[in-house]
């Protein structure tokens, strides 16, 4: 099921780092139903300039209280929009939206890989599959400060990279990833990040026979797979032609789209 | 309170209220289902449709522009086999009509998808895309020239007994000629606009945006051009004009209607808001309310005939 | 850090920068002295001016659209002896180039003011509207047909020796036939676009929101499809093509550079900022000092020339 | 000289009655250059929707603090934006423009006759007239509410009307105007309003060879006489054409424009 809330009551807004915001808004029916690695559609203005709603992942949800918080970065006239929004206001929303993370796994050791505002997915993911399954998440940033919503939303266990050390191991979450397989064989992996480095995941995963299910982006229209807006290129494992990333996704197994 | 009458015919087709989907923005009908039925509206139009499946153009095919959208889908369908057999069945369960888009190369092409989907009793009515801007060879070319499109429109005719419904070209010098053309070739109703021809360069990358350089501009942007076309278009033509470009809002169908449309699509609109069909149907029923008008074709093209 | 040479040649014009004002935008190039001084830029355009003064459209003559601005102004202008008597010589004062937009309803017309403008010593160049879409005479049937906007340039050519520029309408089914033409016809550069055809309807009074019915829509809503124009003629022609349509800013601007663009110019962008040109300059500017970029020429049509 | 100041200050914003606001904001060089009848010129959003500058009359300055107040009603989407800005929040505006009320007069009996929000530039214009003459307001609106702000920016001697009775006369402002004018004979009128106001003002005024001023809207554009587009026709005192509201206006004599 999916809902359409013109009239979503914004509760809260933090700003947790440079351009970086917690957004929470009630949403009780999005909150219920929503999967890990499902994204909500955003209307940021009533103007037509920004014409299109704006897809961002479920970082979390609070089912009691029936809230969904998100985790975004303001990268331009859209997202600078959402930022002005105060405790009160009331935001158009559409979801939850696409498919999401395979979440069938339990009793398992599963690694999480994000990269900047790609974690935030992987938090709601966490979330879900923290109580029967080992994991480990290895999320990387450009600094200390790009990581501090982490804390805040998840007590799973971390490895954090940095571009400037300012935090964990500086370099590349790639790096850390690499590292931790030479001691173990997790069943699963999951990703979120830069295409760079899902790339550089999807190497070292296929290298060791570890399944990865990843969450892309792509610039959206719709949302729900009416335009054929949002494609992206099939993998190795299908025909021809391009799966929509609203729709088919924005999770997909590593082989199912082109990400090398 | 009056209870105005709301339904229109378009060459034929019977329409309980003069709202439609824009062809390519609405798939084949399933995927607004959670948002509305689809019993809601007038008619049910659907996407492009050519002889053999197509994949359409590489990404990206999207580019956000002031008010406006640029696609460059490039006609990606599965070929008309596989629409009659896997997604026209699912359109059964509808109670409104359904009129498929249909598009090719040639003039064989248009006449082939014609003629199969008049083999399905799903089908009631046929709209001959002219005018899409996204693919290299036919498409636009027909949709340029009054003879070439008087063309396209005589061999379809002869090819189905179905209403035909030809969607013009915004980029032409007279559009009225272009009308009157397919008119006289024996079109039941025009559609217009379809997308206007435009694009977008990244300067980081000093590269067209789109994979395809160019494309089709659609929504709020282009709604001045479209309002005038069917404005000069309905005053020249007998049959019906279904006006489109841009609509977001009842406010905007009306526009169109008094410009001299009898029917209004959306497409665009249902990015920004998945009820913007049913919402819109029942703005204009609320308009006819408060002002008294009996029948919405009473306001067909009062612009210029109460003038 | 570098400092890129800003400068252009419009056929024969030395701007020392590629930004202009577009003409009907900066009235006679007093109006915006407050906010800046014109000498900051490329050169100036000025008002459309026929043979006699014309007193223009009724009023209302402005709608605004989504991201776009509909005018029907309809050539206000003073008459050409009254512009050389009484607005021209306040233009000495500037040490930009001056460019004269003329307009008339036949060729004689076009002629006349040529030749009357030719005389003045601030006139440094002609652009030729054969494309105003406000006016019921002329204008628009000469920018509608290749021949007819052929025979315009051809005979202005004869009746003057400053550079032409022909200011070519969108309205059209193929803009490179057009812009052929006029190069063919003896044109020294393109300036391209005028407004696109559009109209608003009021749905309270139920009849169109401009006196004149159909008006000129202008501002970023149109700028893909001028971006496209230049895109298309720029790889056509041989002579200089000036971009407009929708530009706010410098990004705007490098945009239509990129598609091949020699020069560009602002119109509605100044009544939203009034010190637009300037900062467009600025910016042109600060990004070819950041890209490492010699020469603003060598941005014009890197987009199809490095692909 | 005109000025733009992308980045004013908001000082202040207070709703007075149902979609009636007052907005104070910091331009120290538009309070200090303003005329009564000068109009800022205002960008209600970054984007391009809604695309144009919205035209407001000045209603009241303080030229110590550098305060310039707009008192303005919304009816449309560029108000409704401006009516979402709080103190602290910048505005770009541009001003002040046009041709404002004629001040050059003193130790006379004046009457202001101001409709709705058309009092707004009365209010600045009683300002400077108050010392050096002797003033008569006629202010209508819908209802008391409507009216409220003018006890809090003026002092001036009101006579008031409203469509509801709910405060002074029970109708239009103009049969208060035919009342005075019945007892007493005054050097000039100023008038601001719906059309149909001033046309029954002017009416009334030229029966009794009283000089008038009126300030008139027109959608504007450029709103410096660039665009020619806020065009209204001339009146009987000039040749057939227009006159440019935002630039020979958007005060006129009587006579300068055709109002009857
Ligand atoms: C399924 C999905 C989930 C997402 N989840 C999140 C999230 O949890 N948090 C978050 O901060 N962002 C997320 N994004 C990205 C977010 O949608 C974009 O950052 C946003 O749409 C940009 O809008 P804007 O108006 O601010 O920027 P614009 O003004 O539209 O663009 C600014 C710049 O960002 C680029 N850009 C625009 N859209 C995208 C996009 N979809 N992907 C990559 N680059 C883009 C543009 O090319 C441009 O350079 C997600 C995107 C998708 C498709
Ligand atoms: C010189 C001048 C001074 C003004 N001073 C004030 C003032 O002090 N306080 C105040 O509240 N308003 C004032 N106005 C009117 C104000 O400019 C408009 O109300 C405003 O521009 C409407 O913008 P919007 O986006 O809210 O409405 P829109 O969405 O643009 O329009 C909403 C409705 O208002 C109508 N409308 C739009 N602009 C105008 C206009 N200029 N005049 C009349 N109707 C219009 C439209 O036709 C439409 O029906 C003034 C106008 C002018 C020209
Ligand atoms: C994503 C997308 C896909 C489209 N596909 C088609 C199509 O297959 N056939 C067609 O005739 N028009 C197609 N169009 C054009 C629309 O049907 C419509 O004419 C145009 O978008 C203008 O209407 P709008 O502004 O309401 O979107 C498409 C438009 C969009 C935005
Ligand atoms: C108010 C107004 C008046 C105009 N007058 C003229 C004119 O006299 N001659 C002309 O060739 N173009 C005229 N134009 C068209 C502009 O020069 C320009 O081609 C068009 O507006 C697109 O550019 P823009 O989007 O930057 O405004 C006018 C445009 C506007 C908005
Ligand atoms: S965004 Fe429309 S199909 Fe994915
Ligand atoms: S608003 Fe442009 S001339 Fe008055």
């Amino acid at each position: 099921m999916k809902y359409h809330i013109p009239q979503a009551l914004v509760t809260g807004q933090e700003k947790k780092a440079e351009s970086t915001y917690l957004l929470s808004f009630h949403a009780p029916e999005i909150a219920k139903d929503a999967q890990p690695g499902q994204f909500v559609h955003i209307k940021t203005i009533e103007a037509y300039d920004p014409l299109l709603r704006r897809p961002i992942s479920i970082c979390y949800v609070d089912r009691e209280k029936g809230l969904v918080v998100l985790w975004y970065q303001v990268v331009g006239k859209g997202t600078k929009l959402l930022s002005s929004l105060k405790t009160g206001d009331s935001i158009d929303v559409i979801g939850p939206l696409g498919r999401g993370f395979d979440t069938a796994i339990s009793g398992e050791k599963i690694y999480l890989i994000g990269g900047g505002i790609g974690i935030a997915p992987l938090i709601f993911l966490a979330q879900s599959l923290k109580e029967e399954n080992n994991i480990t998440a290895f999320f990387g940033g450009k600094n200390k400060e790009q990581l501090l919503p982490v804390n805040q939303l998840t007590s799973i266990n971390c490895e954090l990279a940095t571009e400037d050390g300012s935090i964990g191991h500086q370099g590349f979450v790639t790096d850390l990833l690499l590292r931790r397989l030479a001691l173990e064989k997790p069943a699963r992996a999951y990703a979120c990040g830069p295409n760079g480095m899902l790339e550089q995941t999807a190497l070292i995963t296929r290298k060791h026979n570890l399944p990865l299910q990843v969450s892309l982006e792509s610039v959206m229209a719709c949302g729900v797979g009416a335009c054929l807006g949002c494609t992206c290129e099939k993998g190795s494992s299908g025909e021809e032609g391009w799966v929509k990333v609203c729709k088919e996704g924005p999770v997909f197994w590593e082989d199912e789209v082109k990400l090398l | 309170m009056i209870k105005p009458d709301m339904s229109v015919d378009i060459g034929g087709i019977r329409m309980q209220n003069p709202v439609m989907t824009a062809s390519g923005t609405f798939g084949f009908g399933e995927v607004y289902e959670d948002f509305f039925s689809a019993d809601e509206l007038g008619a049910l139009v659907v996407k492009g449709v050519t002889p053999e499946a197509r994949i359409g153009n590489p990404p990206s095919r999207l580019v956000e522009t002031p008010a406006g959208l640029l696609n460059a889908i490039g006609l990606e369908n599965p070929g008309v086999e596989a629409v009659l057999k896997d997604y026209l069945p699912h359109l059964k369960g509808y109670s409104v009509p359904v009129i498929v888009n249909i598009a090719g190369n040639t003039i064989e092409d248009y006449c082939l998808v014609a003629e199969r989907l008049s083999s399905s009793e799903v089908v009631k009515g046929l709209e001959i895309n002219i005018s899409c801007p996204n693919v290299k060879a036919g498409g636009m070319a027909f949709g340029s020239h009054p003879d070439m499109a008087a063309q396209v429109v005589r061999a379809v005719r002869k090819n189905t007994k179905l209403p035909l419904i030809v969607k013009l070209s915004p980029n032409v010098t007279s559009i009225v000629e272009m009308a009157l053309a397919v008119e006289e070739a024996g079109a039941d109703a025009i559609s217009l606009i379809n997308t206007l021809l435009g694009m977008a360069i990244d300067i980081e990358t000093r590269r067209p945006r789109l994979a395809n350089i160019v494309g089709g501009l659609s929504g709020p942007a282009v709604k001045p051009v479209a309002v005038r076309m069917v404005w000069q278009v309905a005053q020249h033509v007998k049959i019906p004009v279904i006006g489109l470009g841009g609509i977001i809002t009842a406010e905007d169908a009306l526009e169109f209607i008094m410009a001299g449309a009898t029917a209004v699509a959306i497409g665009t609109g249902q990015f920004l808001n998945p009820r913007c069909c049913p919402d819109v149907v029942k703005g204009i029923f609320e308009y006819c309310q408060n002002n008294n008008i009996k029948r919405i074709g009473d306001l067909t093209g009062i612009a210029w005939k109460e003038a």
